[in-house]
């Protein structure tokens, strides 16, 4: 396989192909600063993330990361503070498939914007930022990979500069995230007093070593859970998201809800199985950390769905919506400690990549809408479905799949996740609370997610609108998030076997 | 593969019709829908299966594939009928055929969109009476709410958001907590089974059933998860108390919706029962026998009283389902062949019955723009036809003999009569059938104020006699209503065949 | 001994398939036919009539029939007498019983189909094709209920002319009365069914059979039970054999409109008088007899059973005669009377006098569809008036109508030697007899004389206040003519009303020792027979010993000769009071009893409120329960989570500060928790 | 003379529940970030300290990014601060509250 005769650094071609394609855009800019040749930016943005795609796609087939004979194993770089396994590449494809679906889609969104290039640039800086944190393997290049993700995003979302809204929720979210990150610092520099080590693997092994300092060590990864939840949107981090994904241009709020979330839930995986073994540290902090997990993710899907269940504007509902997706990944996490805790992760893993679809598809749905210009609330919706029924019949089954309701892909991740957790549960019986959780929290986002429904396909619109238009881009991305959303409900084997081999990789 | 043509043509036709435009849209569905009819049909000549799928029966038509690997556990596409299942396919498609055609008349607007989703539910429907692995069948299970959500919503009446919404989310909860319970049942079940195929489930239940699971002892993890699981059905069936969702969508939902409604999806939750409740849990079955009855007979006389109490035609006929779902549950309760068989011909008989009373209130509506029994009177005046087919409608709800309710209700009250595994059966059962007195109570009161008497309706416009494709369908299925009350063994022998291997376990054979 | 299906008994079930086609001929095409349908009906009726002919000759050549001709549905069914199988099928059984009910039925369909051309046609009605059609649905599952093999069979067919007695009542659907008459008669013989299919589940669950004859009988199941003192559902063998016969009873009480299930019949007069005559009068309502004579070895096992049916029936003979009395429309009179009569067949079965009750069944089958088609000419002599005081006269007018009609009213009120006579007379002896021994039956039989006197009464009060003195009214003055169709049944029932009482004439045949009891020998299988269905073998099985007053030859006389004078006395009453030009209610000479007949002692009001009274609000507070209770937990829980999402949204101030105290707090309470269970701060 | 560790993490500890409560009070967005950059520092006290402790060099290597990377946050920062005060007419960071519930 040709994989072979590639340099070892290439394996980080996924993320690098992303950094490339934003200097290429760079590049162009400054070769012509007045340009607005969108087709142009978005075209090469778009071409870059799929290539991304496409090498992570292929290194997967390959079986980079897969251990066995024909395969070529986990491969790591500069001593560790990379590495490229199935886990990586996973989530590498999740971040790839959202950012091309947000760049194709932005095409039409930013149809009169200035600053076309630096748009496109800074969502594929983020986007190389977010493979980092795929890959890196080290407190190090975790940060770094983190501020990566986290600067360009303040700066998309308070990128519609004369528009309150986006600058309020710039401001909000930079706020907070860089508070989280100071809190994130310096729980690095609390385990590193520890253990001594900021390279994971070392971490676990100096556990034992830092016995004394077990509350400072606890402390320490208390405050990493913060810097984590901060970019997943949980509780009692999750305050910027309501306001942001409200605020920041819908494309954003897509880019920002699924693959942001997806890249701070890849790096709890891995610190957390690979630094903070889960036996080993009860040992020394004392305490079983999935606790902190469990509580996380109760208080995190019920905050979520409750807030949501209201809202009059359908952006913020599905900001409020995605707090509860949060919280349902974070059962991954909170089921470690319990035997089959790995296939709990896994069945998170697959939620996580049906929500990249679905999520995304949501959002830019909202996109298209604001583009119309009908509103932003569930009244201003009314009745979009006689005008376009395609894309409404697309937004049904985006908010079907999110209420986890067949024959849609967020079914399968979401029922999938509750059987591992009662699964689990038989070892670890404080998982039945956070399956009682899941029950009562998925019935309430029924309801609000099929009251957009209703919107849509069943109330009479208010107002009279003339026709409206059907951007391509937009459509495209749209109808292929739906499609995708579909389809990988009979596909889901493959999906399923990727997710648990990435979360095999981890849990050793 | 059968099976498999049988719903993709629905599926395709779906898509097809969805895009079609609205005026060719009535008559492309029906054309569609001739096909899984037919089909259907020929796959009951042609059944070849013996036994019960559960019970390492002989399948007709089976197929299986590898879908899912999670853990030690796969899931699989797998589908087969036996002689359970088939009859209900048929009463699925041949009742979606009626139904679109007796839509024709009310449907005027997004006609597409309607009978699409006419015939994804049919697809859907048919898979939940076909698929033999929990996932793919919990899979079709849920996916029916979508369509008849959007029925309900978009095509229904006055307070129909409010009756959609009331309709999915309570069947959704349902669903979730019937759905948690069975998977712990199968990972109670321990290395026994490394797949959610129902018959290795089935199996396992049977030669030592569940270890225990969180903590709980084998036998009273199958206790709580029997129970939980009957919950979870008894709101889909429904019994008494989890009914109120049913009158709400039934008298919000269009004519077709309400056929289908009554018609398939209410036999869905006793199919289930039968299914897992009644066939993999008999000592269970045996446990709780009275208390089931009591429900049973609870669901029985309060539906009938409550539906006394209506004044609408749409909502009379909505309570008397749940009191004959009521019966239902008696006969499976009865742990019989006849109790157990004769439900499960209810299940077909009721859908057939209560698919044309309601095809019949909505012609009357049709025509007269109301429902309300205070409203009007006389009307065999006007529309003497469909007046005589609401009234054979009628007394083949009060099981008139010769017709297919009678039989149903016999098997059953003889069947759980007799019945060894449920104690104090005859004053259940007598008390059960005081229902046949309360029905024709309510039924013929209502055919006395509104088709009786001198004819009076505030109306504008004329009233006048229906036409032939509002007719036709409900001439059918009161055809099949009198085949079958004449000749019931059309089916009862293959449902018994595939009953014996149920009730051998506990049951009296 | 019961031959097997050869020669003429193949045919029998073409005797109910004729009207059946009749029905769906009529049906179909029926508004294209001449005659509005009537000629489909009476073909097949005639045709019907042949065939039971041919059976009755079949079984006076010494054969009887007993077959299944189509199986319903088989299983396995553990019975709690051991049979492991049971089969509910179709069967045909041709005994001396249901022959000459075959005959009885045919006869009486065919005449009223005949006199419908006359009474239905000629006065121009819409919606015949409808009302023959339902005729003949009617006597297709009337004949089919009458040579029924099983008990499951009976009861359906038994459902079945309940339905066509309900669509026959409600004929005149337009008008107000007919469709609640309709429904009062269909939910009161529902009532009844409801205890009669209890019955039937409980026989076939106990004895794993329905089958009425041969060894495979659930009657010789019953016998062999009780002689081993099984235990049937917890209750030893007698008991269970009767708990299950009285409630096959309340079907019999039901459909023979015997107390308290009477009150449907009286409204059901609201149909056609046709109708009246063929189904309240002389088969419908005769189903319920006949069943109990049909199954009636299985009732003869228990005393009890029988006492009760004797004493409902003579209570019923009583209670319904003095209702008629106050009558003032003709038809009421009748289905009084009808009630009453029923009430003695009822009374003759009860005390084992199996031939008795059947006799009554055949002569009263025939007077009383004569008096109801002579009331039906009189209805159209008097242009649809039916109220008597209104009549008047119509003597002279009409003499055909009035000799028919007094000859059925001298059966009716049983003088010698018209038919009814006889049977009465029958039936009150074999009361009388067992009553000596039985203080029960003795109190029934009392009842049953007394009530002698009250239909001499009523039946002559109506026959002078229509016929004889001045009339009333101008339309009494000249009445409209009546046709042949009209006459032709009249004098055919006339006829037989007359004769038919020689079938039996104990009382002459014990005078003069003379072997002229021919229904006797009919029923105890002088000729053929089926094993088990006789009047011998029903004799021995019931518990009943007999006595007399000195021989029973005096006792015999003395019956008679009372129920006769009781009868004249009362005729004479009636002949003083109203035979006279100018007849005046007499109603003040009753007092307070007037308005109590009047109102049929209160019977339909204590009906009417247990349906409208006591059930409706019932079901009332019931959906009011519904919708607020249960429903209400449900809209509860939703309205609460919405509330409390209301709260949780709240969280987000959208001060940015507040989040990060927010924030900050939140991590601290994890600490805490953390901490505290990890032991940090020790 | 050496101090022990612990003080440095004591030292540390304060600074940055200086910079929080700052976080927490202050209105100005500017103060607002420097109080952020108090808790990094606070950060790289310990860092370096620990480094110390365990003798390698990845701490101070550590700190060094993170001073970087403080330095392209308050870029950003500003950046925002910037066009807050362009549409608020104030850098108040409690203002905005167009968004909220």
């Amino acid at each position: 396989m040709a994989v072979l005769e590639l340099p070892e650094w290439m394996a980080l071609a996924p993320a690098l192909l992303l950094a490339g394609t934003a200097l290429v855009l760079f590049l162009l800019d400054s070769i012509n600063p007045r340009s607005t040749n969108r087709t142009l930016f978005a075209g090469v943005a778009v071409l870059g993330s799929l290539s991304s795609l496409a090498v992570a796609v292929w290194f997967t087939a390959a079986g980079v990361g897969a251990t066995g004979i024909e395969n070529y194993g986990v491969i790591d770089l500069m001593g560790g503070q990379f590495i490229v396994d199935q886990l990586a590449l996973y989530f590498m494809i999740i971040i790839a498939i959202v950012t091309a679906l947000v760049t194709v889609a932005s095409h039409d969104y930013l149809r009169d914007h200035t600053y076309q290039a630096e748009y496109y640039s800074l969502i594929l800086l983020a986007a190389t930022g977010m493979s980092m944190m795929a890959a890196s393997n080290s407190l190090v290049t975790i940060f770094i990979a983190l501020e990566l993700t986290s600067l360009p995003s303040y700066a998309l979302v308070a990128i519609l500069k004369d528009n309150r809204g986006s600058v309020e929720a710039g401001l909000k979210y930079f706020l907070i995230g860089a508070l989280s990150s100071a809190i994130f610092v310096y729980g690095v520099s609390l385990v590193y007093g520890a253990t001594g080590s900021l390279q994971l693997e070392d971490i676990a092994t100096n556990l034992d070593v830092a016995g004394e300092m077990g509350g400072l060590l606890g402390l320490g990864i208390l405050m990493l859970i913060g810097g984590i939840a901060f970019k997943t949107a949980s509780v009692p981090f999750h305050f910027w998201a309501p306001e942001a994904y409200e605020g920041a241009p819908a494309p954003i709020s897509a880019f920002l809800s699924s693959a942001s979330k997806a890249a701070g839930f890849v790096l709890a995986f891995r610190v957390f199985t690979t630094a903070f073994p889960v036996a080993a540290t009860t040992e020394v902090i004392g305490v079983d950390w999935t606790l902190a997990f469990v509580i996380l993710a109760i208080v995190t899907m019920t905050v979520g769905n409750f807030a949501a269940a209201t809202q009059e504007n359908v952006k913020r509902m599905l900001a409020y919506s995605s707090i509860g997706h949060a919280g349902y990944v974070l059962i991954g996490l909170a089921a470690l400690s319990a035997e089959g805790g790995e296939l709990v992760m896994g069945a998170a893993m697959m939620h996580l990549l049906v929500y990249g679809f679905m999520n995304t598809g949501a959002f830019l749905f909202v996109a298209l809408a604001e583009y119309w210009g009908v509103g932003r609330t569930f009244e201003d919706y009314n009745g979009l479905s006689k005008q376009a029924p395609f894309a409404c019949a697309a937004m049904a089954v985006f908010m079907f799949s999110l209420a986890g309701v067949p024959p849609f892909g967020g079914f399968w991740s979401k029922y999938l996740l509750y059987t591992q957790t009662i699964n689990a549960a038989a070892d670890n019986t404080i998982l039945l609370v956070l399956a009682a959780a899941l029950v009562v929290n998925s019935a309430l986002s029924l309801y609000y997610y099929s009251r957009l429904v209703k919107a849509l396909w069943i109330e009479e619109p208010i107002l009279e609108r003339d026709r409206l238009a059907q951007p391509t881009g937009l459509y495209a991305a749209i109808i292929a998030a739906a499609v995708l959303t579909v389809v990988v409900l009979p596909a889901f084997g493959p999906v399923a076997d990727a997710a648990l081999e990435a979360a095999a990789a981890v849990v050793a | 593969m059968m099976i498999e043509a049988l719903i993709a043509v629905a599926l395709l036709g779906a898509l097809v019709t969805f895009v079609a435009p609205n005026r060719i849209a009535g008559k492309l569905a029906f054309a569609i829908s001739l096909v899984p009819a037919a089909l259907s049909l020929w796959l009951f000549a042609a059944f070849d299966g013996s036994g019960n799928a559960l019970r390492g029966g002989e399948l007709a038509f089976e197929s299986q594939a590898a879908w899912i690997e999670i853990g030690e556990y796969s899931i699989s596409w797998f589908v087969g009928l036996d002689g359970i299942s088939l009859p209900l396919v048929v009463l699925t498609t041949i009742l979606c055929t009626l139904a679109i055609v007796s839509s024709w008349t009310p449907i005027d607007e997004r006609e597409s969109q309607f009978y699409g989703l006419i015939l994804f539910i049919e697809a859907n429907l048919i898979g939940v009476f076909s698929a033999l692995d929990f996932f793919l069948w919990f899979v079709f299970w849920e996916a029916v709410l979508i369509p008849m959500y959007l029925l309900i919503g978009i095509w229904g009446g006055p307070r129909r958001k409010y009756a959609a919404i009331k309709f999915f989310v309570y069947t959704n909860v349902a669903s979730l907590v019937m759905f948690g319970a069975f998977i712990a049942l199968v990972f109670g079940l321990g290395d026994s089974v490394t797949s959610f195929a129902l018959p290795e489930i089935a199996g396992a239940m049977l030669d030592g059933g569940p270890e225990g699971f969180f903590g709980l002892e084998g036998t009273t993890l199958a206790s709580v998860v029997f129970v939980a699981m009957f919950l979870g059905f008894a709101v889909k069936v429904p019994i008494v108390p989890f009914h109120t969702w049913l009158p709400d969508a039934h008298v919000e939902a269009p004519t077709p919706a309400s056929v289908l409604l009554a018609g398939v999806l209410l036999k869905m939750g006793t199919y289930a029962l039968l299914r897992f409740n009644f066939t993999m849990f008999p000592e269970q079955v045996e446990m709780y026998a009275v208390p089931i009855a009591a429900i049973a007979v609870i669901s029985v006389i309060y539906g009938a009283m409550l539906a006394l109490a209506q004044t609408d035609l749409k909502r009379i006929v909505a309570y008397s389902s749940v009191s004959s779902m009521g019966y239902v549950i008696l006969g499976l309760v009865a742990y019989t062949q006849f109790g157990v068989g004769g439900a499960t011909f209810q299940m077909v008989s009721h859908g057939l019955i209560s698919g044309l009373m309601f095809m019949a209130v909505g012609v009357i509506y049709n025509a007269t723009h109301t429902r309300m029994v205070t409203d009007m009177s006389g009307l065999a005046d006007r529309m003497p036809i469909a007046v005589g087919i609401l009234i054979a409608g009628a007394f083949g709800y009060m099981g008139l003999p010769l017709m297919s309710g009678f039989y149903g209700e016999f098997t059953i009250f003889f069947g759980a009569f007799g019945s060894d595994l449920l104690d104090y059966s005859p004053l259940f059962t007598a008390a059960a059938m005081f229902g046949i007195v309360i029905v024709a109570g309510y039924l013929l009161f209502a055919l006395q104020r509104t088709v009786f008497g001198p004819y009076r309706l505030e109306t504008d416009y004329e009233v006048g006699r229906a036409p032939l494709h509002d007719i036709a369908p409900m001439v059918v299925l009161l055809g099949l209503i009198i085949l079958l009350g004449v000749a019931p063994d059309l089916i009862f022998d293959m449902i018994t065949d595939a009953i014996d291997p149920i009730i051998q376990y506990g049951g009296d054979l | 001994m019961a031959a097997t299906a050869t020669g003429p008994f193949g045919f029998a079930p073409a005797i109910a398939v004729f009207p059946l086609v009749a029905f769906v001929i009529t049906l179909l095409f029926g508004r294209h036919l001449p005659k509005k349908g009537a000629l489909p009906g009476i073909i097949a009726t005639a045709g019907s009539l042949l065939v039971s002919l041919v059976m009755v000759a079949a079984v006076a050549g010494g054969n009887a029939h007993h077959t299944e001709l189509y199986e319903w549905t088989a299983g396995a069914a553990m019975s709690e007498t051991g049979a492991e199988t049971i089969s509910f099928s179709f069967g045909v059984l041709i005994d001396p019983l249901s022959a000459l009910m075959l005959v009885i039925v045919s006869t009486v369909a065919l005449l009223v189909h005949v006199f419908s051309l006359g009474y239905m046609n000629a006065e121009g009605e819409t919606g015949l094709p409808r009302y023959y059609a339902e005729l003949g649905l009617f006597t297709f599952s009337m004949l089919a209920f009458v040579f029924a093999d099983n008990l499951l069979m009976a009861f359906m067919f038994f459902e079945l002319v309940g339905l066509c007695s309900y669509l026959l009542i409600g004929f005149w659907f337009r008008t107000k009365s007919a469709p609640s008459a309709a429904k009062k008669a269909f939910l009161v013989t529902r009532f009844g069914d409801y205890f009669f299919l209890v019955g039937v589940v409980a026989i076939a669950a106990t004895f794993g059979t329905v089958g009425f004859a041969g060894e495979e009988s659930f009657v010789t199941a019953a016998e062999t039970a009780i002689d081993n003192g099984t235990t049937l559902f917890g209750f030893d063998a007698e008991t269970w054999v009767t708990i299950t016969g009285l409630l096959v009873l309340g079907g019999v009480l039901g459909k023979s409109a015997q107390f308290p299930f009477h009150t449907w019949l009286p409204d059901a007069m609201e149909g056609p008088t046709t109708v009246s005559a063929l189904i309240h009068a002389a088969t419908m309502v005769a189903a319920g007899v006949y069943l109990v004579a049909r199954m009636f070895g299985y009732y003869a096992l228990s005393p009890t059973a029988l006492a009760i049916i004797a004493f409902v029936g003579g209570f019923t003979a009583l209670f319904a005669a003095t209702m008629a009395v106050v009558k003032d429309d003709i038809k009421q009179v009748l289905a009084y009377s009808t009630i009453s009569q029923y009430g003695y067949m009822m009374l003759g079965l009860g005390v084992g006098g199996y031939v008795a009750g059947v006799f009554h069944l055949m002569n009263h089958a025939f007077f009383k569809a004569l008096l109801f088609l002579g009331a039906g000419a009189v209805i159209i002599l008097m242009h649809h008036e039916q109220d008597m005081w209104k009549m008047g006269g119509l003597k002279d007018k009409a003499p055909v109508v009035y000799y028919t009609f007094l000859a059925g009213a001298l059966a009716l009120a049983g003088i010698v030697p018209f038919s009814g006579f006889w049977s009465k007379d029958e039936v009150l002896f074999d009361a009388l007899a067992v009553g000596l021994e039985q203080p029960v039956i003795l109190a029934a039989y009392a009842m049953g004389l007394i009530a002698v006197f009250f239909t001499g009464f009523y039946t002559f009060r109506m026959v002078f206040l229509t016929f004889h003195g001045e009339p009333r009214s101008e339309t009494a003055e000249e009445p409209h003519a009546v046709g042949w169709a009209v006459k032709v049944p009249l004098i055919a029932l006339g006829t037989l009303a007359a004769v038919a009482g020689f079938a039996n004439l104990a009382p002459v045949a014990n005078l003069l020792g003379a072997d002229i009891t021919f229904l006797e020998f009919w029923l105890d299988g002088e000729y053929g027979y089926v094993e088990g269905l006789t009047y011998h073998a029903y004799h021995e099985t019931v518990a009943f010993e007999e006595g007399y007053i000195g021989s029973e030859t005096t006792t015999m006389l003395l019956s008679a000769g009372l129920s006769l004078g009781l009868a004249l006395a009362g005729a004479f009453t009636a002949h003083t009071l109203y035979n006279v030009p100018e007849p005046a209610r007499h109603t003040r000479k009753l007092g307070g009893a007037y308005r109590v007949l009047k109102r049929n002692y209160y019977q339909d009001e204590y009906q009417v409120w247990l349906a409208e009274g006591l059930t409706l609000p019932l079901a009332r507070a019931a959906d009011r329960f519904d919708q607020t209770v249960i429903d209400g937990v449900v809209n509860g829980t939703s309205r609460i989570s919405l509330s409390g999402s209301n709260a949780v949204k709240r969280l987000q101030t959208g001060i940015v500060t507040n989040y990060a105290a927010l924030l900050v707090g939140g991590f601290i309470g994890l600490l805490l928790v953390l901490g505290y269970i990890g032991g940090w701060f020790a | 003379m050496t101090v022990d560790v612990q003080y440095y993490v004591l030292l540390s500890m304060a600074v940055f529940c200086i910079g929080l409560f700052g976080v927490l009070t202050r209105r100005n967005a500017l103060l607002f970030l420097m109080s952020v950059e108090l808790m990094l520092n606070a950060a790289n006290i310990n860092l370096i300290a620990f480094a110390f402790y365990h003798g390698n060099l990845t701490g101070q290597l550590f700190a060094l990014f993170t001073m970087a990377l403080a330095a392209a946050e308050v870029a950003v920062g500003l950046g925002i601060i910037l066009v807050l005060y362009r549409n608020f007419r104030d850098v108040d960071v409690t203002v905005p509250t167009t968004m909220r519930w």
